[in-house]
């Protein structure tokens, strides 16, 4: 038989002064298993915790019960309060007669019936408690970052000054991401690279981080703590440790492609850094493009490096290394507006999307800055811009909005007007977005400059000789415009990155419909996963703009420090477990899983004399989170989840019914 | 007379006895040539309108195999307990009891390739036990002493005479909504394919007519159908998707389903099991086939498949679905109103 | 069966000595509800009614579970066996579990389970699955308020019920 | 491949050289087409304006003989299939439409059959390569606007036929043909079809729109796949002419006639005589008939 101890606070007059205790009182001395029972003015207190542990030395109580407030607001304080009087904190149940009934009702008879009926749930539920331990899981202090954009940047950085070791993974032969390739920053059209350079510079020689650019992740097993990684450092055919970065070797390059940092706009060599600020700034050679590697011969860089780095022989290396903690800052593609059948399909050159048009107005971009319209070269005297191109339309199967687009057509229009005085600039817009600090002075800002705004989607844009009509309607007016302009640019939206399902299906993240990758919590825990250990910065989550996604980075980078500030993690000892002798090893738990904690494993056993194997369920204790939709899956009850167990539940049923 | 008919006892007639040698030709085969260790197939019953299940271990033993309309029984539970042992088991398998063994396979308690199916085309099975009742009704105490179908009539030769059963008298329920009678993807087919006859839809008439009673009716209803229970998990132990080691109801802690035989406690019984099998039930009607006190089990099994095909959009669902219609979700699932 | 009959004297005289089946004192019948509540939201929806000071029935007793999806069937079942009148499931609205999905489970298989008892001749208004988030108090207060009336108008439940059959 | 053939009102009527001369090309490239027994009006327009059951009903008659013959619909004309896709659709898709459907024809329909427009169904599920082989002349640079109108590409959830805003299906089998397809903006605008005999003045506006966005991008001819857009085209070419002071004279083919004319097939079979504006002069000048 349990010894049960029952403590019942007055909460001053806010329980006991709508509960008869003393009535109560007598009822719980009659439950079976209290074997003592004592009134406490306020049991929260010291003295009433004194109390407690007072009670449990002196009459040897093996299990607890508080009648009081709800377990949401003291749990904790009592669990402390019986671990310190040598008892397992887990084998304390809390009554809670103040939120649920002395708060609620206002009738002493019923207030005190009810208050009897949540005291013996509570006793018939702390029969069943089980003394649990805390897991403790060791910590790897050493984070991944996934993508080497502003946020990644930012994470890197913030979990390296803190004092950890950090590796920075980016697929592109330098990290800067899309920032790297904008002009100006709206709302106060600072150079982009003036502001990115110094942190993309800090990150290169951070004693803390280690940068592999032209690398990918490959694999990720384990769990919170203890994740193992698998890295593919794709081979650059060069030798990173004797490269000065001089530039020989592509200022010699006989072979130009379209450059992908410039979206074709401009040419690159076969040997190249994206750009001339990148961070590493040490070349790769495009194999798929190197004649070299096509015919056996050429090998002019190799006969102009000067520090004799340049290695045909180099081969993809693979790294494993265990990390604690993950950021997935992987950023977005543009949406391709080839899609759009009625703005040309991707087909006329003089139609190019915001992107295209941020390297165009760039001073190191393909034009130098100057604004040349890509069929003919010719300035442009007019220029139509046209917002939320795949973002907002359903029927491109894109419902979300792209965040950024009004912003960044109205600083594109402020550039034009710049740089081409005199050229006229329409702005056709479903709905101006301008929540970010500044932001709405800054759209004003635009129209003051004499872009004309204009109500409504437009319905196509067709070539007409030299020049293209924007067919749109005003909305505000009610009228079906023309506009005939030499070039129009597409505000893009913002997609997910091509791979990004895929990277989320290796790291065991969810997400959307889109493939953003999901936080767990979409108000209150926008920065992590649902996988512990996993977090997420920048647009790779959801669209963002350069501010938000450096704070999500930030954000992140405090979760991986503060789980890095302690040698091990404690895992909630309140989870999924497995009866491996009853388990029939049917799996079908394991789709129900959020966290994909279950898994399944081989057990052997001796029957009849022989050694059988046969498989079970199993529960990743640093993976699970103790929600326990896994247990009803379960017919034959193997599957349990501990502190809220089947018996656990069904006494209280029937505790209550009674 | 007696001659001519197919009976249960192995005198077999015309293209079933065909069935019948071919079937044994080829489990001796499969014996001998050691691709399986045992074969389970049908053996001659006790009486003549029951087969008994048989576990072939020698070539030679094979020649005991039949196969007729009496062969109602499904042998795919009994693979469950065949999985202990090592090596291959070949079993007899009709198009209905397939949807069994795939239950058992998506369950993880029979492994595929440790199975060989033999199937066999099926003309719609004999319901022994409505025959039986039907005989005693009119004669009591009446004895069968030899019975064979013969173009669609169950003929039976009694004590006290001949009685001629039509194919709507005689067949099983399941074999009324039989959509294809030869199983398909079996890893060997024997005899020749069987014709389809017209089958009745899954509307859940029978569903609808306990559903169209009032609520204090239905509850009196399943009192009076729950008191006959005898609790002896026949139900349970025959059907394909009740697999589990150890069952929830033979668990003393947590309590499940106290030992005590009360209605209510038959509510919890009937309850859990069928929602145990919800969504995963592949209408093969055995638990009702072997209930001794003919509850209508049924009505249970179809009424969970009817909710689900009406609320999730599941088209058949007694066929193993690739996912688990309860282990799954869509977010735009209908909500409670 | 009569539907109406006052059924609490045998519940005044359970052990513990307590009672919701009727108000002490008092033959009148007032129902039994047992709600399960998942921890983060409908838990605490219910704790913020209590610190509102929302006044509500006394008939329902709450039982904290990790998730709605922790909330097996079985359970309800119990319950009802038991001598529940009503049974109240709440979760997190779908989309804001706690969990991320458990909710949506608990949907699917509360979905089929009370049509399943409405089937067996449990009134579907007996069982009420229902969302109330952490900021709902009031939502908690007027659900169990509005359940109170409804199961009070049905009458004590019959259906599946233990000591009916100890009875007879 | 064989199709159950839905040939609408219209192809016995206004549209009959459409009827001839998709009979005479599917001969030529082997496409089956077996007229649904007894099929009945679409119910285009009127029906769809005044009763949404009549409007599914209608079709589904036609449609559940189609089932009956275990094969899937191809219309020529756009409003048919427009009306016999949009009922397959709503029956698939909505329980109780298809419960009121069936009541209405009193027997069961399942809509098994999927219904297609001719042009996709010469194109691209009978395919480019099939055709090619059988090709004899060559349409020698002709300059053709590919006109799609509404009806075929609108609701495009429904219609499933082509990109929406920029359908290439026409256009892929006149560059086949040897012809140039032009660039235009028009090729999805409607004609007024509906408003043809109420408001035709509202036809000769929306007609002189497309019919000089199609010359401005240099179209010596236009092709079209609806007997709507076809006579609103060409038969209100004149009246438009007049109307907005513009000469166009732009001869306006079905697909299939330009199809026959480069299978080789003669004039007549194809219908060529019945236009208003002159078909032959254009084919005469690149000595394709």
């Amino acid at each position: 038989m349990k010894r049960i101890g029952v403590f019942l606070c007055h909460c001053g007059s806010n329980i006991a002064g709508t509960v008869d205790i003393d009535r109560l009182q007598e009822a719980v001395r009659r439950m079976p298993g209290v074997v003592y029972v004592e009134q406490n003015k306020y049991t929260c207190s010291e003295p009433g915790q004194e109390q407690i542990r007072k009670g449990i030395k002196e009459h040897r109580l093996d299990r607890v019960v508080v009648a009081a407030c709800s377990p949401r607001m003291h749990e904790n304080t009592f669990r402390r309060t019986v671990e310190s009087a040598g008892l397992n904190p887990y084998l304390l149940e809390i009554a809670n007669v103040r939120e649920h009934c002395s708060w609620v009702h206002k009738d002493r008879e019923e207030a005190t019936a009810k208050a009897v009926d949540l005291v013996r749930r509570a006793v018939a539920k702390v029969v069943f408690n089980r003394p649990l331990q805390k897991a403790r899981i060791p910590v790897e202090k050493r984070a991944l970052v996934i993508g080497g954009g502003i946020a990644g940047i930012q994470a890197a950085l913030d979990i390296a000054d803190a004092g950890h070791e950090v590796w920075l993974v980016e697929k592109e032969p330098s990290i800067g991401g899309r920032m790297a390739q904008l002009d100006k920053t709206f709302p106060t059209l600072d150079c982009s690279l003036c502001i990115l350079t110094p942190k993309m510079v800090d990150v290169a020689q951070h004693p803390n981080i280690r940068l592999l650019t032209y690398s990918q992740v490959e694999n990720v097993g384990g769990y919170v703590g203890n994740f193992e990684v698998t890295i593919r450092k794709r081979a650059r055919s060069v030798d990173e440790s004797k490269c000065t970065g001089c530039g020989s070797c592509w200022a010699k390059c006989p072979h130009k492609v379209p450059s992908e940092f410039d979206l074709g706009l401009g040419q690159r060599k076969v040997i190249y850094v994206p750009f001339p600020q990148a961070v590493p700034n040490k070349p790769v050679i495009d194999r798929e493009h190197c004649v070299y590697f096509k015919t056996g011969k050429c090998r002019v860089c190799e006969r102009f490096c000067p520090a004799g780095a340049i290695d045909f022989t180099q081969e993809d290396e693979l790294i494993t290394e265990r990390f604690g903690a993950i950021v997935a800052a992987t950023g977005f593609d543009l949406f391709d507006h080839a899609r759009y059948g009625e703005y040309g399909a991707g087909q006329d050159p003089d139609i190019i999307s915001g992107l295209h048009f941020e390297r165009l107005v760039n001073a190191s971009g393909p034009t130098e800055g100057k604004i040349k319209r890509p069929s003919d070269g010719k300035v442009p005297r007019s220029v139509a811009f046209i917002t939320c191109v795949g973002s907002r339309d359903d029927h491109k199967g894109i419902s979300y909005c792209s965040r950024v687009c009004c912003m960044y057509t109205a600083k594109h229009a402020i550039l034009l007007s710049e740089k081409v005085p005199g050229c006229r600039s329409y702005v056709f817009y479903m709905d101006m977005r301008t929540p970010g600090k500044g932001y709405e002075e800054f759209y004003k800002r635009s129209q003051e400059m004499g872009t004309q705004y204009v109500r409504g989607r437009v319905a196509r844009i067709y070539r007409e000789g030299d020049h293209l009509v924007v067919q749109g309607e005003d909305t505000l007016l009610g009228r079906k415009v023309l506009v005939e302009a030499d070039m129009v640019v597409l505000a893009t939206g913002i997609t997910p990155r091509r791979d990004a399902g895929e990277l989320a299906r290796t790291l065991g993240i969810s997400y959307d419909q889109y493939a953003f990758f999901n936080e767990a919590h979409p108000k209150l825990r926008p920065v992590e996963t649902n996988t512990a250990g996993i977090y997420l910065a920048g647009a790779c989550q959801g669209p963002k703009d350069i501010p938000d996604a450096v704070a999500q980075a930030s954000g992140a980078a405090a979760k991986v420090t503060a789980m890095f500030s302690k040698d091990t993690l404690t895992a909630d000892p309140l989870i999924a477990t497995v009866n491996e002798a009853i388990c029939s090893g049917c799996l079908w738990c394991k789709p129900i899983c959020p966290y994909r904690a279950i898994d399944e494993k081989i057990i052997t056993e001796r029957v009849r004399g022989r050694t059988v194997s046969r498989r079970v369920a199993t529960v990743n204790a640093g993976l699970c989170q103790g929600c326990g939709a896994c247990t009803v899956a379960c017919r034959d009850g193997a599957m349990n989840l501990l502190g809220f167990s089947n018996e656990q539940v069904l006494a209280e049923v029937e505790a209550l019914c009674r | 007379m007696g001659g001519e008919l197919k009976t249960a006892s192995g005198g077999m007639t015309g293209v079933r006895s065909g069935v019948g040698s071919e079937l044994a030709e080829r489990a001796a085969g499969l014996l001998a040539g050691g691709e399986v260790r045992m074969f389970l197939g049908y053996g001659a019953g006790r009486t003549p309108l029951r087969v008994r299940p048989r576990h072939v271990l020698r070539p030679e033993a094979a020649g005991g195999l039949v196969w007729n309309e009496f062969c109602a029984p499904s042998l795919a539970k009994y693979l469950l307990e065949e999985q202990e042992e090592e090596g291959r088991v070949g079993v007899l398998v009709k198009a209905c009891d397939l949807r069994a063994v795939k239950r058992l396979v998506a369950d993880r308690r029979v492994e595929r390739e440790r199975v060989l199916l033999v199937g066999v085309g099926c003309p719609g099975v004999v319901d022994a036990g409505k025959v039986e009742a039907l005989l005693a009704r009119a004669v009591p105490g009446e004895m069968v002493e030899e019975a064979g179908v013969r173009d669609g009539v169950l003929v039976v030769q009694t004590r006290s005479g001949v009685r001629e059963f039509p194919r709507e008298e005689y067949l099983l329920e399941r074999c009324l909504h039989c959509e294809d009678p030869n199983p398909r993807d079996v890893d060997l087919f024997v005899g020749p394919e069987v014709a389809p006859w017209p089958a009745r839809p899954h509307d859940y008439a029978e569903v609808a007519e306990v559903a169209a009673l009032g609520a204090a009716e239905r509850a009196a209803y399943w009192d009076r159908q729950f008191a006959r229970c005898l609790r002896c998990f026949a139900c349970r132990n025959v059907c394909p998707a009740c697999s589990c080691r150890e069952c929830c109801f033979d668990v003393w802690e947590p309590m499940w389903l106290p030992r005590e035989v009360s209605v209510s406690e038959q509510y919890m019984f009937h309850f859990t099991r069928a929602f145990h099998v919800a969504g995963r039930c592949v209408d093969c009607g055995e638990c009702e086939r072997v209930c001794p006190v003919g509850i209508p089990l049924m009505k249970l099994n179809r009424a969970l498949q009817k909710e689900i095909a009406e609320l999730f959009g599941v088209e058949r669902p007694w066929e193993p679905q690739e996912k688990e219609p309860l282990a799954m979700y869509t977010p735009d699932d209908p909500d409670f109103h | 069966m009569p539907v109406n009959e006052p059924h609490g004297a045998a519940q005044a005289a359970a052990p513990g000595g307590a009672t919701a089946g009727a108000r002490p004192g008092t033959a009148e019948w007032e129902p039994r509800i047992i709600g399960f509540c998942c921890n983060w939201c409908s838990y605490a929806g219910a704790d913020l009614a209590g610190t509102s000071r929302l006044e509500y029935p006394p008939t329902v007793r709450v039982i904290r579970v990790p998730c709605s999806g922790r909330v097996n069937p079985q359970f309800i079942v119990r319950a009802f066996q038991k001598g529940a009148d009503g049974v109240l499931v709440a979760g997190c609205h779908p989309g804001d579990c706690h969990y991320s999905t458990g909710n949506y489970f608990t949907r699917r298989r509360l979905q089929v389970a009370r049509r399943f008892l409405e089937y067996l001749g449990i009134d579907p208004r007996r069982l009420r699955i229902t969302w109330i988030s952490a900021s709902e108090g009031q939502k908690f207060a007027d659900t169990v308020r509005e359940m109170t009336e409804e199961v009070r108008a049905l009458g004590p439940n019959r259906v599946m019920r233990d000591e009916l059959w100890a009875a007879n | 491949m064989k199709y159950a053939y839905f040939p609408g009102c219209s192809l016995s009527g206004t549209a009959r050289e459409y009827e001839r001369s998709t009979r005479a090309v599917a001969r030529v490239l082997g496409l089956e087409l077996e007229e649904i027994p007894d099929w009945s009006c679409c119910g285009a327009t009127s029906a769809h304006a005044t009763d949404k059951l009549l409007s599914l009903a209608l079709p589904a008659r036609s449609l559940a003989r189609a089932d009956e013959m275990g094969l899937d619909v191809v219309a020529p004309c756009a409003a048919c299939f427009n009306r016999l896709r949009t009922t397959v659709h709503a029956v698939r898709s909505d329980r109780k439409v298809r419960q009121e459907v069936e009541e209405v024809l009193g027997q069961p329909y399942a809509a098994c059959s999927d219904a297609y427009a001719l042009p996709d169904v010469i194109v691209n599920r009978h395919g480019l390569d099939n055709i090619v082989p059988h090709l004899k002349k060559s349409l020698g640079g002709l300059k053709v606007a590919c006109y799609y109108g509404c009806l075929l590409v609108r609701p495009s959830a429904v219609t499933a036929f082509d990109d929406p805003e920029d359908p290439q299906t026409m256009d892929r089998l006149v560059r086949a043909l040897g012809g140039e397809p032009v660039v235009w903006p028009a090729k999805t605008e409607c004609c007024g079809a509906s408003l043809s005999i109420t408001r035709t003045r509202v036809v000769w506006q929306l007609a002189a729109q497309i019919l000089t966005a199609a010359q401005k991008a240099g179209a010596e001819a236009i092709v079209v796949a609806c007997p709507f857009c076809q006579s609103n085209l060409d038969m209100r070419q004149v009246q438009a002419q007049k109307w907005s002071g513009r000469r166009w004279n732009i001869p306006v083919y079905y697909f299939t006639q330009l199809l026959g004319v480069a299978l080789g097939l003669p004039p007549g079979e194809l219908g060529l005589e019945s236009h208003f504006v002159d078909p032959l002069g254009v084919l005469r000048q690149k000595a394709l008939v």
